[in-house]
């Protein structure tokens, strides 16, 4: 990985979290013919942060619908698709408008295989671009997943890298079973994290986490943008002879307790870091499992760091006031290693 | 209630003296009488199981509003799609009667696996996991139902898409009461429908009230059908108690969807015969008048026993000269109230074919109490 | 309270859960000009189970209205009343039915003080007949306050008995801010609840737990219809010599942590019961609550018990089979005694 | 794109030939031309603010569409309420200004309060807790918009509704690009307006595209006025480049709304002048061409360029006399792109009304970390 200006033609070819999302698309419209996708703006405009450019041009407006913006709609009628024999990938231009939609999720996709004992599964991933610490003020920033975690039937993903984004779209697009996939919009272009994404065959098993970084003194279990701020507070604790263990969830449900408790069993302490609203969050989720599972082995309160209980507000300085920061995880890190 | 005709699109199409009742021949007159006694009958049979408490959940009758079901259905292919809510229980086992009543490839329920449900035992469909009407059956092409009123059509509406993507020429009849066009999803499915001239019929059951709710304070309009005007697709009326009206007015929107024209509304005038539900019968009955303040819901009640959609089949059956007047009177199931009745009211082979059902469910057994932990993911719970 | 056929005039008159809420809800009424009520059949029906039964006749189709069936409609329209000075009570007709005027709850009513800085509050009640254990199936037995309490802004409140449905009722359409009332449509009609309830000035603060049994081996916090489940199994385990100490928390936000605090400092044991399904249900924050308030004083791992994951079913044995019973409540009770 | 009325219920109300507009005395038509100035500088102003990277947060430019706003707020009494959302920046400070730009008593946001909101201050009526148009004021009558297309408009029913049980007689005009009428809360909120006559004006601004979706994927008929049929409600279209013809439509729908005749809608033709948020102008000018394959979107932003506001309305008035010839071409904004504009291309009093806000604002604080965790409730956090 010379940074030299002579390409190198057999150099392993780097590229950013939205372009992992969108080869994983392409490649599965193109091998599974039975595969519609739904969104406002997602076909002539490509999608409001260019996802699905290129892909009615590819694929016809009869496979890549710009529907109205009737978030319900979307939902209902894939609903109706998967129940005909389609899989469907619908957009939410921003994960926060799903609230419109909520009611045909929640009581109608997510029900339908359990109502039907079986008889019809529900082949349907909705992804948006989701979270904060961009200043997108209370309806571009949310990070909603405890609705639907709450709501038995559906699977929630969230990666946090470009390689994830490939092999957790492939997978929750070859699921039986609604996927919500959250996509980290403030990961989709950032050059950094850059990385191969994998080719045709590239998946990750949904329920499987990740050890982003390996430690001994602390657990953090966390996913989306907060698995950076994790590892960068894990390097400054480091310097302090601390060393945390940060586990990428990448997928909530179903959840990869078994690396969770590994983890705690080794290191006895346990933080859960996320930016939802704190009350009913995931984070508190976390806690309680590890609580139940791992009690013997905690030598400090599991605890969690999230947002406060507030939106997410507009102003830099507000938005950054209520959530969780590196300098908060570092202080709540400290805190529980010398519990 | 007299039917009328409004659509700023069909022009010639409805311009026909033709009506598509004038091809049914004596046979099908017939088969449309009977059955609408099986639906009735079915009702009543319900209504009786669950005052003697062997029923559980809330019954909404479909008592009076039969011709409304029976006259949609009776012009469908087998491979059309329907949309039952809770007051079609019928319509669950008469999707595609008209090919018999027991053919295997019938594309309808079987009347033993929808007393399954009704009976919320093993053998429903669903496994007795969700109440009453909240059932379907991919195969048979019927769409679960689930209690969010309106919710089933963009479902339909995705439904009919997927089809037309597969070369399919499927139309799909989605029922509702009038109270549930007020619902923001019924507006986002019937405009996503006109926008792509989606196989979409749209049932508006009016039956005056939703719930307790009369019909000036669910809409500014006097027909439902007026709906249809905002989404630029036709809105018809049809008189609920005519099964021939209904067959008339659904099958023009039938085949206007199925051609490619798109999606079409059918307000059907009706009336409930009780409450809203077998619970709400006593306090329905003391509902104050409707905005028109002379007819109280008692009168209302009345009007539909006068017309009811038996007794308004058999007047034409008689006037085409296809049943004597001496044949119709001999079941007398019209115009009464449902334990008003006994199974001499109804033809035998229609007491027969529903006492198969009944028989069948009250004999099957309930599910395990382990399944209530089953299927909430296709492979397992994580 | 003798049982005897000559009714004694001074003996205190015993109502049922509805009559309280109801009794709230009348004179509140009548106290308050400004208070409007809204929702799909309370007016010439007097709503599915009576509980608005009369209040047309009595205060005008003006201000209770007979709506449509548009959820969203009427949660909108209550916030527009509000922001133009009114308090308004609005109507599910089953608790269920919010997941159709979802977007205008969470996104909405919740957050309009905060967005306006303090400028607007919303005076607003949202109430409707929740829980399970009737065989009212997936649509007709949801307790769904985890959405709500997830949801920055709103208050939720379930009452168990006559009295705290009056008290809290009226508390909640005095108070400035948005509440989630969830009525438990078992208790409505229960004759073995029934009590005194108060007369016009009967109130009972938000965020005030209620001890409804006192022990010392295990503490329990529970709402709801569980209460009278955790109670029943208190009774069974004090025949075994565990004495179960019983929270009945009335209110989930705000929370009254220091009555748990408490109990768990004495009981140095925790469980959780709720009806919702379990993961980022209200009983695992309950869990992580505690856990991070009361590790030193824990003597066995907090823990809870809930619906499984799944939706309510419809036959009543696989009702039960989901929901937590007086067995599961007994048996975890013992586990975690002796633990 | 002739103006066309077409209204099931007003007949003779529309029947009269003296319009609205006819009624304006000279004063009111220059004040007309000068509030459309200031519309278009203040979003000329914040496109120029916004390049040099003064302004955080996306814009959603008001441009070519302002004779939509100055008309329709022209007429409006003080004690009417109004709900802007993303396109309609300028409305917030424009709101009752017939009443005098400065008049404390003007129920209108103080130009400097909205600057403080766009610079995210807080000085903002929201303390910048939200961001770009997502503020409102209840002393001012503004209602405060959220994300969600078609929010509002149930509140907006709601407000009005209020106010009537209060023996008010304020209207509400509701604000909404053609897109967001395919919301469900579109529909539940005028059928509720509809059905208790609430005077709620529900102004559609079609600039024929939402985002990058054209108008004949959102709805099946030409003209969105056309929504209102389904309620019978009047729907009648504006000439959006119009300001006389805007006021003249929204002035009629709104006596019809204080008379107590209830809700309608208004539609405005009209343009984009850019793409749909500033981030989008260069995806935009590779829109592919609308169902009339003959126009490319670039083609309808010179369409928009050749009908800009200001022109028409200028040509109005040198054809009444109220301009001369050389007055008209005084201050020459129209039909350039923004950043082709220079302050001397607006009146002085403009560029100094707008800049006092501009200064207010970059002078004003932000608001303190703090703020971000108060006031989720009334009283404190739980
Ligand atoms: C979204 C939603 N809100 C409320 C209800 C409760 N509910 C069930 S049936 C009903 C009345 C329905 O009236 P209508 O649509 O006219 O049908 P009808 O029962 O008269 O046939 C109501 C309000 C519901 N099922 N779904
Ligand atoms: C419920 C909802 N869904 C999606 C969006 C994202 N969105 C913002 S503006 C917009 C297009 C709006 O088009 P239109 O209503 O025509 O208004 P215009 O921008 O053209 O004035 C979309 C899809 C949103 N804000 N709210
Ligand atoms: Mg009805
Ligand atoms: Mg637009």
């Amino acid at each position: 990985m010379s940074n030299t200006l002579t390409a190198d033609p057999s150099a392993p070819i780097k590229k950013n979290y939205l372009t992992g999302l969108k080869e994983a698309i392409f490649e599965e419209m193109e091998a599974n013919p039975n595969m519609v996708c739904m969104g406002e703006d997602i076909g002539i405009l490509g999608g409001a942060f260019g996802v699905t450019e290129g892909l009615q041009e590819k694929y016809g407006s009869q496979r890549v619908i710009d529907m109205p913006i009737s978030e319900a709609c979307i939902i209902g009628a894939a609903v109706g698709m998967a129940l005909n024999g389609k899989t469907v990938l619908c957009e939410m231009q921003f994960i926060d408008f799903i609230s419109c939609g909520f009611d045909q999720i929640v009581n109608m996709m997510a029900t339908y295989h359990y109502r039907t004992a079986g008889e019809v599964s529900m082949p349907i991933v909705i992804r948006g671009p989701a979270g904060a610490y961009s200043g997108g003020a209370l309806y571009h920033s949310q990070m909603n997943e405890s609705w639907f975690l709450n709501s038995p039937g559906i699977k929630v993903v969230c990666p946090c890298t470009p390689s994830d984004a490939k092999g957790l779209m492939r997978a929750a697009l070859r699921d039986p079973d609604p996927v919500l996939f959250y996509e980290i919009k403030n990961l989709y272009r950032l050059g950094k994290i850059e990385e191969e994404v994998g080719g045709a065959d590239a998946i990750i098993p949904l329920g499987k986490a990740r050890i982003a970084r390996k430690g001994h003194d602390l657990t953090i279990a966390t996913y989306g943008q907060n698995v950076y701020h994790c590892l960068d507070a894990a390097g400054v604790l480091s310097t302090e002879g601390i060393e945390v263990e940060v586990i990428d969830l990448r997928s909530l449900k179903p959840l990869d307790m078994a690396t969770i408790q590994a983890s705690v069993a080794k290191t006895n302490r346990f933080l859960a870091v996320n930016e939802a609203p704190m009350t009913c969050g995931f984070a508190g989720e976390l806690v309680a499992r590890v609580t139940d599972t791992c009690f013997e082995h905690l030598d400090a309160p599991p605890a969690r760091l999230t947002r406060m209980d507030t939106p997410v507000p507009w102003a830099k300085a507000l938005e950054l006031h209520v959530l969780p920061s590196i300098e908060d995880i570092v202080r709540e890190a400290r805190r529980l290693v010398k519990y | 209630m007299a039917s009328t005709v409004s659509s700023p699109k069909r022009g010639t199409d409805t311009g026909a003296t033709q009506r598509p009742q004038d091809l049914l021949t004596k046979e099908d007159h017939l088969a449309v009488l009977q059955q609408l006694y099986l639906a009735r009958y079915f009702d009543v049979r319900l209504i009786k199981e669950k005052r003697r408490g062997r029923l559980t959940g809330t019954l909404y009758s479909s008592h009076n509003q039969e011709a409304i079901l029976v006259g949609s259905l009776y012009g469908l292919k087998s491979t059309d799609w329907i949309s039952p809510i809770h007051r079609d229980m019928p319509a669950f086992f008469m999707k595609d009667m008209r090919e018999g009543w027991d053919r295997p490839s019938r594309k309808g329920m079987s009347i033993e696996d929808l007393c399954g449900q009704v009976w919320c035992k093993a053998t429903s469909p669903g496994r007795a996991r969700d109440n009453w009407s909240h059932i379907g059956s991919r195969e048979h092409h019927i769409i679960h139902s689930t209690s969010m009123l309106a919710g089933t059509i963009p479902v339909a509406a995705g439904v009919v898409y997927a089809d037309r993507l597969n070369g399919g020429d499927a139309v799909v009849l989605t029922y509702n009461g009038e109270g549930s066009t007020a619902q923001g999803v019924f507006h986002e499915a019937i405009n996503f429908a006109a926008v792509h001239k989606l196989p979409v019929v749209t049932i508006i059951e009016n039956n005056f009230w939703a719930y307790g709710t009369p019909n000036h304070l669910e809409y500014s309009q006097e027909d439902f059908a007026r709906r249809a005007d905002g989404y630029g697709i036709p809105g018809t009326v049809a008189d609920g108690q005519d099964v021939f009206d209904v067959y008339d007015k659904v099958m023009e929107a039938v085949e206007y969807a199925r051609s490619g024209k798109g999606p079409s509304i059918v307000e059907c005038k009706t009336y409930r015969a009780y409450g809203h539900g077998d619970h709400d019968d006593d306090r329905a009955a003391r509902y104050r008048p409707t905005v028109d303040e002379s007819v109280t819901y008692r009168q209302m009640l009345e009007m539909g026993r006068q017309r009811d959609p038996i007794s308004v089949a058999k007047k034409r059956l008689v006037e085409l000269g296809y049943l004597t007047a001496e044949d119709a009177t001999r079941y007398a199931a019209e115009g009464k109230h449902a334990t008003q009745t006994t199974d001499e009211d109804f033809p035998p082979e229609v007491v027969d074919y529903i006492k198969r059902g009944v028989d069948a469910a009250t004999q099957a057994a309930t599910p395990p109490a382990e399944e209530g932990a089953m299927w909430v993911f296709r492979e397992g719970q994580p």
